[in-house]
């Protein structure tokens, strides 16, 4: 046992640092740390970058743009990926319909979408959940017909985050009405241009507009935007999913946080002492941080020992990344809004004044919608209920 | 002792109720929003003819003297409805410190106004750095012939935007964060020197900014030349009404969510027959119960005149409620999933609500630190 | 809306406060105070004391010895009973077995076991509990036989708290073997000098001989011993557990306890300052605070109802009175561990030198066991996850 | 980076595992506890025989050059068993100081002694008042010609009645609480004026009263006379194991929670099928993992020479322990319900060690507010 980097994990680190805090937008930077939206603009520029050094689609195959680096490389690129707030690569491109394309589309469809996925030429989007279906995923409803060489998309998608930026979309669908939930489901692939897609979004609760309601009504789609094999997409989707923890832990993310909330903390007062002062503050936030490093330990064990376990065989402690990664987040958060105290209030986000000057200290004004908008990830991508779900019935055979 | 409303009380709770409930559904509380100055008028009108806007003041000024039970009945209901109109600024604020600073003429003429719905009040007292601490002014107030002449910033002046007349601290002597010498004034929004700026809360209400640059008022703006004591019992009792407002919106919380566990379904039946999410939701009646009997305590305790068993009271409160209602407002949005996240949802707006209402005039964290400085709320033992 | 009590409810308050910290020994009091456990001695002179006074069965009808008194004045009563460390009168006595007999018996075995049992006479144990049944309750399966004027019982019965005491048991048997779970059940009064049982002690993880398991070999008990109407014990039990509910927040003990706690505190270091002044700690204990505050304010809500309501009707704020009292009495006794810090590891509890001085403050003898003890109040008596489950169902109608 | 163990770490993992396994289960550990000085000197010799005795010392010292890793496995298992042998004062506290602080010659005397499992020894750091400050000794040792007299009282010693020579904090000069000037001291347990008073400790180990009244010792028994900064670094040692025995005690638990559910059956079906127990149980094994994670990572820092930046990453680790030990202690009982609380069943022994680890050397509270005054974990961004 060693848990020190070796000095070529050392050097990769530091090579990953310089190149994030150099060759990515500081403009963009400060938004991610700031907590504001990006742009499409700002993710396709970020992603172009990093797909110009290679590092874009780093889990893919080495033929279609990966890295062929060990699990420490991965989670040392992701760790200061994320510390230095570069925005992740659009992860419906590069987490999910890449690596399905990859491992179940044939040669042909490979061509046609990997380079461009990898690119950002495409902007995806994920057609998963449906009204009603929330995390019973199975229960999907929307259905493709085939007639002739073309699907006939009829139904409904929800959640879909980034609709609005997508000239893609990747679909779950029903293509054979008669088998049971889990079978008779596809994997197809929709460009948003066609007739009878509909994207109406969805405002949450903060104000923001990152996911939308997508109808198709009649969508023509050619039968050659299907991956693999007819009726197998559930298994395709279980791969997908399965894909989505790397880095779900944010640990990195969490450390840009904290830095974050102490550079705030020292310029806000509690009666005439420095917040950063305040035992009480303090405590909450190692509190916070000792979580954050515990949990930075049991992801570098994870990682550790992916290079050991086959595929599917899953170390216990990997189960707990998104469950504790989620809570921290949220707590960071909290901590913020401790942080800007009444100037919390001010809602400033869209408003008609844009012009006018800010309302108090700048560093306030996306504290509340943070706080608002995590609510969501201990919601997104598999509640933390059905989290605890699997875990009990897988690790703990409940 | 005895929690029964009394027949008025009971009457008053009554009609706010049944105000909320014809006339502040979610969708019609979205249109009074859209409304120019964020709220609307005509609700202002409806609220006036009920007579909460008389609240505080005796029968003489055109109020029904009613206290912080009253209020509290008012608030909760409000709560629920999360109206918009500027009442909490106007009448517990505002009408707070009228009842308490002003001299007989000024109430006499200002109180029959604000109770016929004609006056809009506004406390400005935060500034960029006083942060929770009320003594914390450096806006000034320095003489000027028998007037005075006001200089400085305001901060997140609740439904500042909307006022007539604004209240608002200035340092007459002292240094900032002294105790005393703290002035308390009322000036007419339209007096020259005054600027104001409003924007929308998180909370789908109202603030502003305002600045006074060399506002020359006359000596009977002063209201109280050392008003700090005075100050810190209305923002009590406006506490205590916050904290009515917020067990509203709790209540409200825990409704959709048991409405929402009932209807639900997932794989099969409905989501409230899953055991995890049912002691979730006791969990959640624990923390609303507990929140609504410090409530009925802080509505009690608001007219204590030993400030320092009064603010203890009040922070054990505050403390309770902004616990509560993270609680309560969290576990709503995670029970009800991806539509909880939504605008278009109710939801929501009574997390972010009770969200603000924590920060305001203290947050738990803070009301337990003086809570603890102070010995706690039982005495030590002989 | 009145929260203040009235001048006759304050002389009360003060006559009550007044009887309890001069009529019961000073002796028995601190060793409540201190958590040392109390003789049977101590727990019927105590009880005599309070039954001579009228004040042991306030709760019983007033033919049998009770007290007309209003909702307020009951609370009063407990809350200074509890503040002044006085030992509840046995609940087994009190709140169980005597009203169930005074509303369920016979006058002849009214007339038998009443006073007797107000006067701690007969001192009672409880025989419910079965090892498998648990929460289970209904799943018992210790039987009574009927032979002629005699029952004939065998099983056996645990978790029965101060058997060692008891010189009587009640008991639910079944009667009727092919009736279904809750049927066929019955309340049965056994003198536990009858040969053929066997007490044996359950040690717990504090080393205290609280509880017992209570074997019953062929032991015969007369016809005449039955409460009520044979097969209808389910439904007297049910009567009794709906009683056990009164005081159950205990406010009064958790107010005597912090009272405790802050004078201890003020005796220890954290450094060179006083505990009682350290700002983690009194954060800590007024956390507390507020919701044993809040707890109070609900009990008295609950109360103040009583006088309006129906039998049967509750208030949803009396469900919580068991929930939130169990949780803020076990943190007070982590907040006492945090006193007496490294002191809480002698055991020092009925060890060969019993006579040896204390190692350590006296204070700190009963901390740890006294935490263990503790864990019990959330798993006793319905734990608190039945509690939830009955409260989902029963007010919130999930 | 590699989480691997090497081959022989794994061997002597293997033996301490299959040692636990083999002699120290549940019934065992009972009839261990009851012998004459709370342990059993037959366990003593397998242990030794194992080699444990040598882990901190180098091979010319019969030992076998272990650090905090090898330390960590072996308490890990003896977490899980939980041993009642003083291992841990003879070995990690006693053998630790003697490592840091005596002289090569005493090095070279005891050492191998220790390590032949021939001398038991004990550190008597505590007093009445100083709680889990290290530097508050009022123990005094004043000059006497060549040597020194020892005065002073020293509680809750670990295993102090079973050792044969003691290790002890006194005062040479300078005040109490005073960092410099404490010298640490070797005195054998039969020097006329040391009395000892042994009693068992709540978590079935031992612990001892020890006076030092007029104790006359001769120059070599001062090993250090400033020796608080390696009394420190002993001490952060000693918390690593601990953390390492602590999650082997929370393993066991989750272990026997998870069996309990799974073969209890109510309302006629296993109670592990109630998806509010598989929710908390879930708790519990993130609770379990944190601190896993934790403990390692204080084994990996428990050498690090920075005594500031090793302080702040075993405090840390103690937190976490400390706080996933509480959740899981408390609902492993509560998860077992009434058979939790008895003395028979082991789940209960495991919850009373983890509590008494976190009463040791600094509970977790006292650890956090450390941290904090020093910054936190995460260093401030430019």
């Amino acid at each position: 046992m060693d848990l020190n980097f070796t000095p070529e994990e050392r050097a990769f680190r530091e090579e990953a640092r310089t190149f994030f805090n150099t060759a990515i937008p500081e403009a963009i930077r400060t938004k991610v740390a700031e907590g504001e939206g990006l742009t499409r603009d700002d993710l396709v520029t970020s992603q172009r970058i990093l797909n110009q050094h290679g590092w874009a689609t780093v889990n893919w195959p080495k033929e279609w743009g990966g890295q062929d680096w060990s699990p420490v490389q991965v989670y040392l690129y992701q760790d200061e990926m994320q510390q230095a707030n570069v925005p992740a690569p659009i992860p419906f491109n590069v987490s999910m319909v890449g690596p399905v394309i990859a491992q179940f589309g044939s040669q042909e469809i490979k061509q046609r979408f990997l380079p461009a996925t990898a690119n950002a030429d495409i902007f995806w989007c994920q057609g998963f959940s449906e009204p009603g279906s929330g995390s019973d995923l199975a229960s999907l409803r929307t259905k493709a017909e085939r007639k002739g060489d073309k699907y006939i998309v009829n139904g409904q998608k929800t959640w879909t985050t980034l609709a609005q930026y997508a000239n893609w979309i990747f679909c779950l669908v029903r293509t054979d009405p008669a088998a049971k939930s889990q079978e008779g489901i596809s994997f197809l692939l929709i460009d948003m241009k066609s007739p009878g897609i509909t994207v109406r979004p969805i405002v949450t609760i903060d104000g923001g507009r990152e996911v939308n309601e997508v109808f198709f009504d009649d969508v023509e789609v050619p039968v050659e935007n299907l991956v693999g094999v007819e009726n197998k997409g559930w298994d395709y989707a279980k791969f997908l999913l399965g894909n989505e923890r790397t880095g779900i832990a944010r640990v990195g993310a969490s450390k840009a946080k904290i830095a974050r909330i102490k550079q705030l903390a020292a310029l806000e007062f509690a009666g005439e002492t420095p917040l950063i002062e305040s035992p009480r503050f303090l405590e909450k936030l190692a509190a916070v941080e000792v979580e954050l490093k515990a949990l930075e330990m049991t992801q570098l064990r994870v990682v550790s020992d992916e290079r050991k376990r086959a595929k599917g065989g899953q170390n216990p402690a990997s189960s707990i990344l998104k469950l504790k990664g989620s809570v921290i987040q949220q707590q960071l958060t909290e901590l913020l809004m401790d942080v800007v105290g009444p100037f919390a209030l001010p809602y400033q986000r869209d408003f008609d004044g844009k012009n006018e000057p800010i309302v108090g200290p700048e560093y306030a004004t996306e504290a509340a919608p943070m706080y608002f908008n995590y609510r969501k990830v201990s919601i997104y991508g598999g509640s933390n209920e059905i989290q605890r779900n699997i875990i009990a019935k897988a690790i703990l055979g409940l | 002792m005895d929690f029964d409303l009394s027949d008025d009380q009971r009457l008053l709770k009554d009609s706010v109720d049944r105000f909320i409930t014809d006339q502040y559904g979610f969708e019609q509380r979205k249109k009074y929003m859209h409304e120019a100055g964020g709220h609307s008028e005509k609700m202002w009108a409806q609220i006036t003819d009920i007579g909460l806007f008389g609240l505080p003041f005796e029968e003489t000024l055109g109020g029904f003297g009613g206290g912080a039970v009253e209020t509290a009945i008012v608030m909760e209901a409000f709560g629920r409805g999360l109206v918009v109109e500027p009442y909490f600024a106007t009448v517990i604020l505002g009408g707070g410190l009228l009842r308490r600073a002003a001299s007989e003429s000024v109430l006499g003429a200002l109180a029959p106004r604000v109770a016929a719905g004609k006056l809009k009040l506004a406390f400005a007292h935060l500034e960029r750095h006083s942060r929770y601490d009320l003594a914390d002014v450096t806006t000034t107030a320095r003489k000027d012939g028998t007037g005075y002449l006001l200089d400085g910033a305001k901060s997140v002046v609740l439904h500042g935007d909307a006022a007539n007349k604004i209240l608002l601290t200035a340092r007459i002597k002292g240094h900032r964060r002294d105790r005393s010498g703290i002035g308390l004034f009322l000036v007419d929004a339209g007096t020259p020197g005054v600027a104001g700026r409003g924007y929308p809360t998180q909370d789908g209400l109202r603030a502003a900014e305002i600045t006074f640059t060399n506002v020359r008022v006359t000596a009977d703006a002063l209201l109280n030349d050392d008003a700090l004591p005075l100050i810190e019992h209305v923002v009590d009792e406006a506490i205590a009404a916050l904290c009515a407002e917020a067990v509203g919106c709790m209540q409200a919380m825990q409704d959709l969510t048991l409405d929402y566990l009932k209807t639900r379904k997932q794989f099969g039946r409905p989501i409230g027959s899953f055991q995890v999410l049912q002691h979730r939701s006791v969990d959640m009646l624990v923390a609303l119960e507990q929140a609504r009997s410090m409530a009925m305590f802080a509505a009690v305790m608001a007219s204590e005149e030993n400030p320092i068993e009064r603010r203890k009271a009040i922070s054990a409160a505050k403390v309770q409620i902004g616990r509560s209602a993270r609680h309560i407002g969290q576990e709503a949005i995670q029970l009800h999933g991806g539509i909880g996240m939504t605008d278009e949802y109710a939801v929501g707006h009574y997390f972010k609500r009770v969200t603000m209402i924590d920060q305001l005039f203290g947050d738990a964290d803070t009301h337990l630190a003086w809570l603890a400085k102070h010995g706690g709320l039982f005495g030590h033992a002989a």
